[in-house]
């Protein structure tokens, strides 16, 4: 990905980010979240995984961005009343804050760079069999391919409890949303 | 196979009582008293047979090691004890036919005289320590039984605990000789022990003397326990409280006998010189010197005509484990074979008159009794007689034979003789009080010769008491010294003849015709406030005070400071944590930030 | 070409971010979202060392995988967690977590 | 066939809490349960027993059960005699049949399973399972101060699991291995290492069977459990400890003990004279039987000293006196709490002081109850005694007279004074419940039920079987 294009998604990322802990109204707050995800999806497919980027899309900026402004409009929320700022956790937060991006720098600064090197995708083929290895002759990534490949074979069992434990949440949140009778 | 017979015999009618007869009393006490007959029929034919170690049988069985058995070691000392046993016991169970005819527990009565029958068999038959240590409990559990038979009387309940835990204390020192004999000699079987002992003599010549006398002043803690010898001696006189005739068979006759009869039995298995040699012979004998006086001075002020007899008892004892610990095992082995005869009869006779006097114990409260009920009062005078040691009686023998043992050790041997004196005296007045002059109450003028069941036990043990001590006899005697049942006029004759006389001429001058104590030792009729220091200082001060202390210490110190400080540590590191626990989420969020941060600063820049 | 600092750094930057909403913020709507910027965050590193750690040629697909499972984990959680957030507001009447002190030990 | 025997009362439990009849189920459960035992005892041999299931593959845990040797028939045959009559003597309050039965089962069910458990894990694992339920009996269905001694007796337990847990840990670590089998085979452990772990094992177990000074759990809880609950802990929970020390302390760590000996014996005889004098000063008949129990666990730890005394040298006495006097003890005290629940039961009260003359209105009962006394206080002809008596023994076994006595002999000189002791507490307390005239509590007592007799009398068989022939149990060891 050319810088240029990096540090823009990058910090479309981070000022979203800002965005979303520092206004007040929650349904703003909600939609710079999902500018801040369209630039992390941005991140994903610079570093050329082009379904995760896809996913975050779809799913983050899609779906649960969707379900957080629906439940702000259920309890119909309105802009945070201003009340006074405690100073010591404010002090304390930014401080927790501040620390950690220190520390953040000087562990970047202990451990030597690392540049990317361009994918080889004619040499990957040898590795590779079927479908993948012919697309990847084509020198094209078959991203999708590969993560299901693995998805549906090494990470099966993991797969299934994810299942279940989607099903778990449904069932979980359908009996949190009933009302009380009572 | 006749010794397992006799010992297992009354353990069968005590288990049969139990179990099935509870209801119908009178088959019950008819099954106990067979039993007995034929434990004295089997008693008298091992008495023909040669001596012998029946069994062993495996008790405790172990993997590399001899673990214990069970035999039963039958020789002349067991034979003849057993004579004593089953007969005396046989005599007691018919007179007790009688004596408990209307009592409303008499099954269990019974099943507590097989029980003891038992035990008391199976000290006499053991083969090794354990087996005594074990039958040694259970005569205290029947003797326990029987003197708590009414144990709705709080006394009568309080006397039979006081026996068992004076007892046990007792059988504390007991377990630890035992086992230190063990230690030594390396075996609990009385035939092996000799060897061991000489084994163990050879190998530590120094320090042979000291550990084998202490090691056997352990094990005569468990006769001073059963055999009532001070300062244990203060549960005898309260276990007059069980019903008579198990008062003359457990704590006359038999049970009380049978610390001197393990002192002797050990004396056979480890040779004379244990007591010879080494301090515990003077210990025992002074031990035994100083109850046989002391009891004969508690016995003159007593007025209970049973505790006279129990005083006697203890007194008598005391004359065998001195001579015991003098080394004349022998002797007194053979007094205790006389003196359980004629005192199985003066109980048995005293039954018979508290029994006529309607439960009327109090000798000044009798008078007369010999014309009212002759043969009881001919009987008991043939008792008296006995124990008193006039000539030619079976007591006389004995107790000359014991005034032998004693000869070289002057002092004890004064000691005897003023025993002797005391004796006739108390004795003299028992008779004088209760069986002369003229009746004082309204019960004992009613009083009528008891029936026969009764009486022919009496005439049976009166004509025992009278010729057992012959030489004829010797030969159902457990044990018996040079010359038993000799008659000579030497230097002890005239000594004994004349403390005869010292004893019983001032007691006729005293209580002939008397109707009230003309003397008043306190002392003495408070049996030198031992009882009462008992009662204060060790079951209440020691034993009740320590527990209370103990308790005070384990509730607030154990408890309060220890446990309840660290329950209090607890308490505040959980107060800590509880300001902690704000229930503000962005609280617990900021502490968690804390801690990544502080991970992150000891895995990356620490060091 | 951005190097994996760079990636890292502005996750990094990205997860501070969170973490001050989360502790700053007194709207619990808000908070969740903050949480969900640390999860993201959290995928980029992810992401970022699965294409610079690379096996063959090719992107290690093992970290990409971890990243699906935690989208998937998260939207269950917030599904869950929204959930919560309505009933807890139903009994409440209130989403203001300095009001939410039920926890107080 | 093992795993049959655990089950069966979680079998039990679970039809319980489906609905089946409560007491009914847990008396057929442990009935068979009984049989089982019985039919284990005498094929134990056979291979058929034992089972191990892999759980955990690093590090390496199986659910492995099996006999590992006579001892664990002989724990195992307590467990389910106890069992049975614990069952079959509870009287469920109305309404809370499902929790009481159920409790006794998930007891007895751990019980078993400690005691049956080959692997490190489930030894421990089975326990706390077993733990839980005597907890809740306590707090939820006892008597008198029965939130504090639950609360007392939840945190006390609990952190001597903690403790032992740490110790388990080390040993396995030490050994390399959870399998108990097999760590009896791995080389011998470093002596350093031997020495701590023998402390946290004796702390650890130590509190579990409430050694001197962490004893103080131990009477309140007992006094305030169900009858149940006071039988099954008592009687076979407690001795798990004991079994733990014997079955790893003693063969792992003969010089870890060795080292701890002199603070062994001090506590030990603390157990016996200290708490001996706080078991006579006890003014209630619960109180006093609690204290008793812990009383009588010293003589147990007296046979582990005399084995600590002499690291790896023969003692063929200890490990059978110490088996012998646990099964003993286990029985004869369910037995005496079995009883005294009867006695509340039909006098109310079990304050010594408003007792008197029950012997007259229950002989059934005073002849048992006098039995089982004088079985705990060591009659000869009764189980315990033969246990005593071997572990005295055991004690002078080594005894080597040239050399004077050594620190085992001095103890067992003093813990024979306990025989004393207990000889004074119990016939005591047998002298005011018992005898003397009837009182206001006892004049309408009644004796014990047909139903209320068969649990006491199965253990007053047991107590006088075993006592009359200690080769009944001894031959399992050999």
């Amino acid at each position: 990905m050319p810088l240029p294009l990096f540090w823009f998604f990058a910090i479309l990322m981070l000022v979203g980010g800002l965005a979303v802990i520092s206004l007040r109204n929650p349904v703003a707050a909600a939609l710079s979240m999902v500018a801040s995800f369209v630039g992390l999806a941005g991140l994903f497919i610079g570093l050329n995984a082009y379904l995760v980027g896809i996913i975050q899309i779809l799913v983050y900026a899609g779906a649960i961005m969707v379900l957080f402004l629906f439940i702000i409009m259920l309890l119909d929320l309105k802009t945070e009343e201003k009340r006074a700022p405690k100073v010591v956790p404010v002090v304390g937060g930014l401080g927790i804050v501040l620390a950690f991006t220190i520390q953040l720098i000087g562990v970047l600064g202990k451990t030597p760079p690392k540049e990317s090197e361009p994918l080889d995708l004619v040499a990957a083929a040898t590795h590779q069999t079927g479908g993948i290895q012919e697309t990847l002759k084509d020198d094209r990534l078959p991203d999708v391919n590969l993560v299901g490949d693995l998805m549906f074979t090494e990470y099966n069992l993991p797969l299934q409890i994810v299942g279940v434990l989607l099903l778990v949440a449904t069932v979980g949140v359908v009996v949190l949303s009933k009302r009380q009778t009572a | 196979m006749f010794a397992w017979i006799l010992l297992l015999l009354p353990l069968l009618a005590a288990a049969a009582n139990q179990l099935y007869l509870k209801r119908n009393a009178f088959i019950a006490s008819l099954v106990s008293t067979g039993a007995v007959v034929a434990t004295f029929v089997i008693a008298l034919v091992l008495l023909g047979r040669d001596d012998a170690v029946v069994g062993p049988v495996s008790w405790i069985s172990l993997e590399n090691d001899p673990g214990l058995s069970l035999s039963l070691k039958l020789d002349q000392l067991s034979k003849g004890m057993m004579v004593i046993v089953t007969g005396i016991g046989m005599l007691v169970h018919i007179f007790s036919l009688g004596y408990m005819a209307d009592d409303s527990a008499k099954a269990r009565y019974f099943t507590g005289l097989s029980l003891f029958m038992f035990s008391m068999t199976g000290i006499v038959l053991a083969g090794n320590f354990i087996m005594t240590f074990i039958f040694w409990e259970l005569v205290g559990l029947s003797s326990y039984l029987l003197i708590g038979h009414w144990y709705q009387k709080d006394s009568a309940a309080d006397a039979a605990k006081k026996a068992f835990i004076v007892n046990r204390i007792g059988d504390f020192g007991f377990m630890i000789g035992i086992l230190m004999l063990f230690g030594i000699t390396g075996t609990f079987i009385f035939d092996d022990m000799g060897g061991g002992l000489a084994n163990f003599k050879e190998g530590y010549e120094s320090c042979y003397a000291c550990l084998i006398g202490t090691a056997i002043l352990c094990v005569f803690c468990g006769a001073v326990g059963k055999s009532a010898q001070m300062p244990l001696h203060v549960w005898l006189p309260d276990a007059m409280e069980g019903p008579t005739p198990v008062s003359a068979l457990i704590h006359a006759a038999t049970m009380v006998a049978a610390g001197v009869y393990m002192l002797f039995r050990v004396q056979l298995s480890l040779g004379v010189e244990i007591f010879t040699e080494t301090f515990a012979g003077d210990v025992i004998a002074w031990v035994g010197g100083i109850t046989a006086l002391g009891a004969a001075l508690m016995a003159t002020q007593q007025n209970d005509i049973k505790r006279v007899l129990a005083y006697s008892t203890l007194s008598q004892l005391g004359y065998m484990v001195m001579a015991t610990g003098l080394g004349g095992g022998d002797a007194g082995m053979f007094h205790l074979y006389t003196h359980a005869w004629f005192k199985a009869l003066l109980f048995l006779g005293s039954g018979a008159v508290i029994y006529a006097c309607h439960h009327e114990q109090d000798i000044w409260k009798m008078g007369g009794l010999l014309k009212k009920m002759p043969i009881t009062g001919a009987t008991f005078i043939a008792g008296t007689a006995a124990l008193i040691a006039v000539p030619f009686t079976s007591g006389f023998f004995s107790k000359e034979a014991i005034l032998h043992a004693a000869e070289a050790k002057p002092a004890l041997f004064w000691i005897a003789v003023a025993v002797a004196v005391l004796t006739p005296f108390y004795m003299t007045r028992l008779v004088l009080v209760a069986f002369l002059g003229s009746p004082r109450t309204d019960d004992a003028d009613h009083a009528k010769e008891v029936a026969p069941v009764m009486w022919g036990p009496l005439a049976v043990l009166g004509v025992l008491a009278l010729i057992s001590g012959f030489a004829f006899f010797n030969g159902i005697a457990p044990a018996t010294p040079a010359h038993a049942g000799e008659f000579h006029v030497n230097k002890l004759f005239w000594i004994s003849l004349g403390a005869l006389a010292a004893g019983v001429i001032p007691a006729f001058l005293l209580y002939g015709g008397r109707s009230k104590d003309p003397l008043s030792i306190p002392l003495f009729r408070e049996r030198f406030y031992i009882d009462a220091l008992y009662d204060k200082i060790v079951v209440k001060g020691l034993q009740n005070g320590s527990a209370a202390v103990v308790h005070f210490f384990d509730e607030f110190v154990v408890n309060g400071l220890i446990v309840g400080g660290a329950s209090r540590l607890a308490e505040s590191f959980g107060m800590l944590f509880r300001r902690v626990q704000s229930g503000n989420l962005q609280g617990y969020a900021f502490t968690f930030g804390i801690g990544v941060i502080l991970v992150i600063y000891f895995t990356t820049f620490w060091k | 070409m951005a190097g994996l600092h760079s990636y890292l750094l502005v996750s990094g930057l990205l997860f501070a971010i969170g973490l001050a909403g989360v502790v700053l913020r007194r709207n619990i709507i808000v908070v969740f979202m903050c949480l969900e910027l640390m999860l993201s965050a959290a995928n980029l590193t992810l992401v970022a060392f699965s294409r610079f750690n690379g096996v063959n040629g090719l992107p290690d697909y093992n970290g990409q995988m971890l990243v699906f499972f935690v989208i998937t984990v998260a939207a269950a959680e917030v599904a869950v967690g929204l959930a919560i957030i309505v009933a807890l507001y139903r009994a409440r009447q209130t989403i203001h977590t300095d009001d939410l002190t039920s926890m107080r030990g | 066939m093992l795993l049959l025997i655990v089950l069966l009362p979680l079998l039990a439990f679970g039809a319980i809490l489906a609905g089946a009849k409560a007491r009914q189920t847990a008396v057929i459960a442990c009935g068979a349960n009984l049989a089982l035992g019985l039919l284990a005892a005498f094929t134990w041999k056979a291979g058929f027993w034992n089972l191990s299931l892999p759980v955990l593959s690093a590090p390496a845990i199986h659910l492995s059960l099996g006999l590992m040797d006579g001892m664990s028939v002989i724990m195992l045959l307590l467990s389910v005699i106890v069992a049975f009559a614990a069952v079959l003597t509870g009287q469920a309050p109305d309404g809370r049949e499902k929790l009481y039965y159920g409790s006794s089962l998930l007891i007895a069910a751990g019980a078993i399973g400690a005691f049956v458990a080959t692997d490190l894990f489930f030894f421990y694992a089975f326990h706390e399972l077993a733990l839980i339920p005597t907890f809740l009996m306590i707090g939820m269905l006892g008597r008198g101060e029965n939130k504090a001694a639950a609360w007392k007796i939840t945190i006390y337990l609990g952190f001597g699991s903690l403790v032992l847990l740490a110790g388990l840990v080390w040993l396995a670590s030490a050994t390399g291995t959870f399998d108990m089998v097999a760590m009896q085979e791995s080389t011998a452990i470093d002596p350093a290492a031997q020495k701590g772990i023998a402390a946290f094992l004796i702390v650890g177990f130590g509190i579990l069977v409430s050694l001197f000074p962490f004893h103080s759990w131990a009477a309140p809880a007992y006094a305030s459990a169900p009858a149940p609950t006071a039988m099954l802990h008592a009687g076979v929970l407690k001795k798990f400890g004991l079994y733990g020390l014997l079955r790893l302390a003693v063969p792992l760590l003969p010089e870890g003990l060795h080292a701890w000996l002199v603070p062994l014996c001090v506590l030990l005889l603390g157990n016996i004279l200290w708490v001996g004098f706080v078991t006579i000063s006890q003014k209630r008949l619960d109180g006093m039987l609690g204290n008793s129990s812990v009383m009588h666990m010293g003589y147990i730890f007296l046979a582990i000293a005399a084995l600590a005394a002499v690291p790896g040298g023969e003692n063929a006495w200890a490990v059978p006196a110490a088996v012998l006097l646990m099964f003993a003890h286990g029985i004869s005290i369910a037995m005496l709490f079995g009883l005294a629940d009867k006695i509340e039961r039909t006098t109310g009260t079990l304050d010594l002081d408003e007792l008197g003359g029950l012997g007259k209105a229950a002989p059934s009962l005073a002849f048992l109850f006098g039995l089982v006394g004088m079985a705990s206080i060591g009659l000869p002809g009764l189980a315990n005694f033969a246990g005593e008596v071997m572990v005295f023994i055991a004690s002078f076994k080594n005894y080597d007279p040239a050399a004077g006595m050594g620190p085992v002999q001095i103890t067992c000189i003093l813990a024979i004074w306990g025989v004393v002791i207990s000889a004074i507490y119990m016939l005591r307390a047998y002298r005011k419940v018992f005898q003397g005239p009837f009182v206001k509590a006892t004049e309408g007592a009644s004796d014990l039920s047909l139903v209320d007799r068969v649990p006491a009398v199965l253990l007053a068989v047991v107590l006088l079987a075993v006592g009359l022939c200690p080769n009944l149990l001894l031959s399992l060891l050999r």
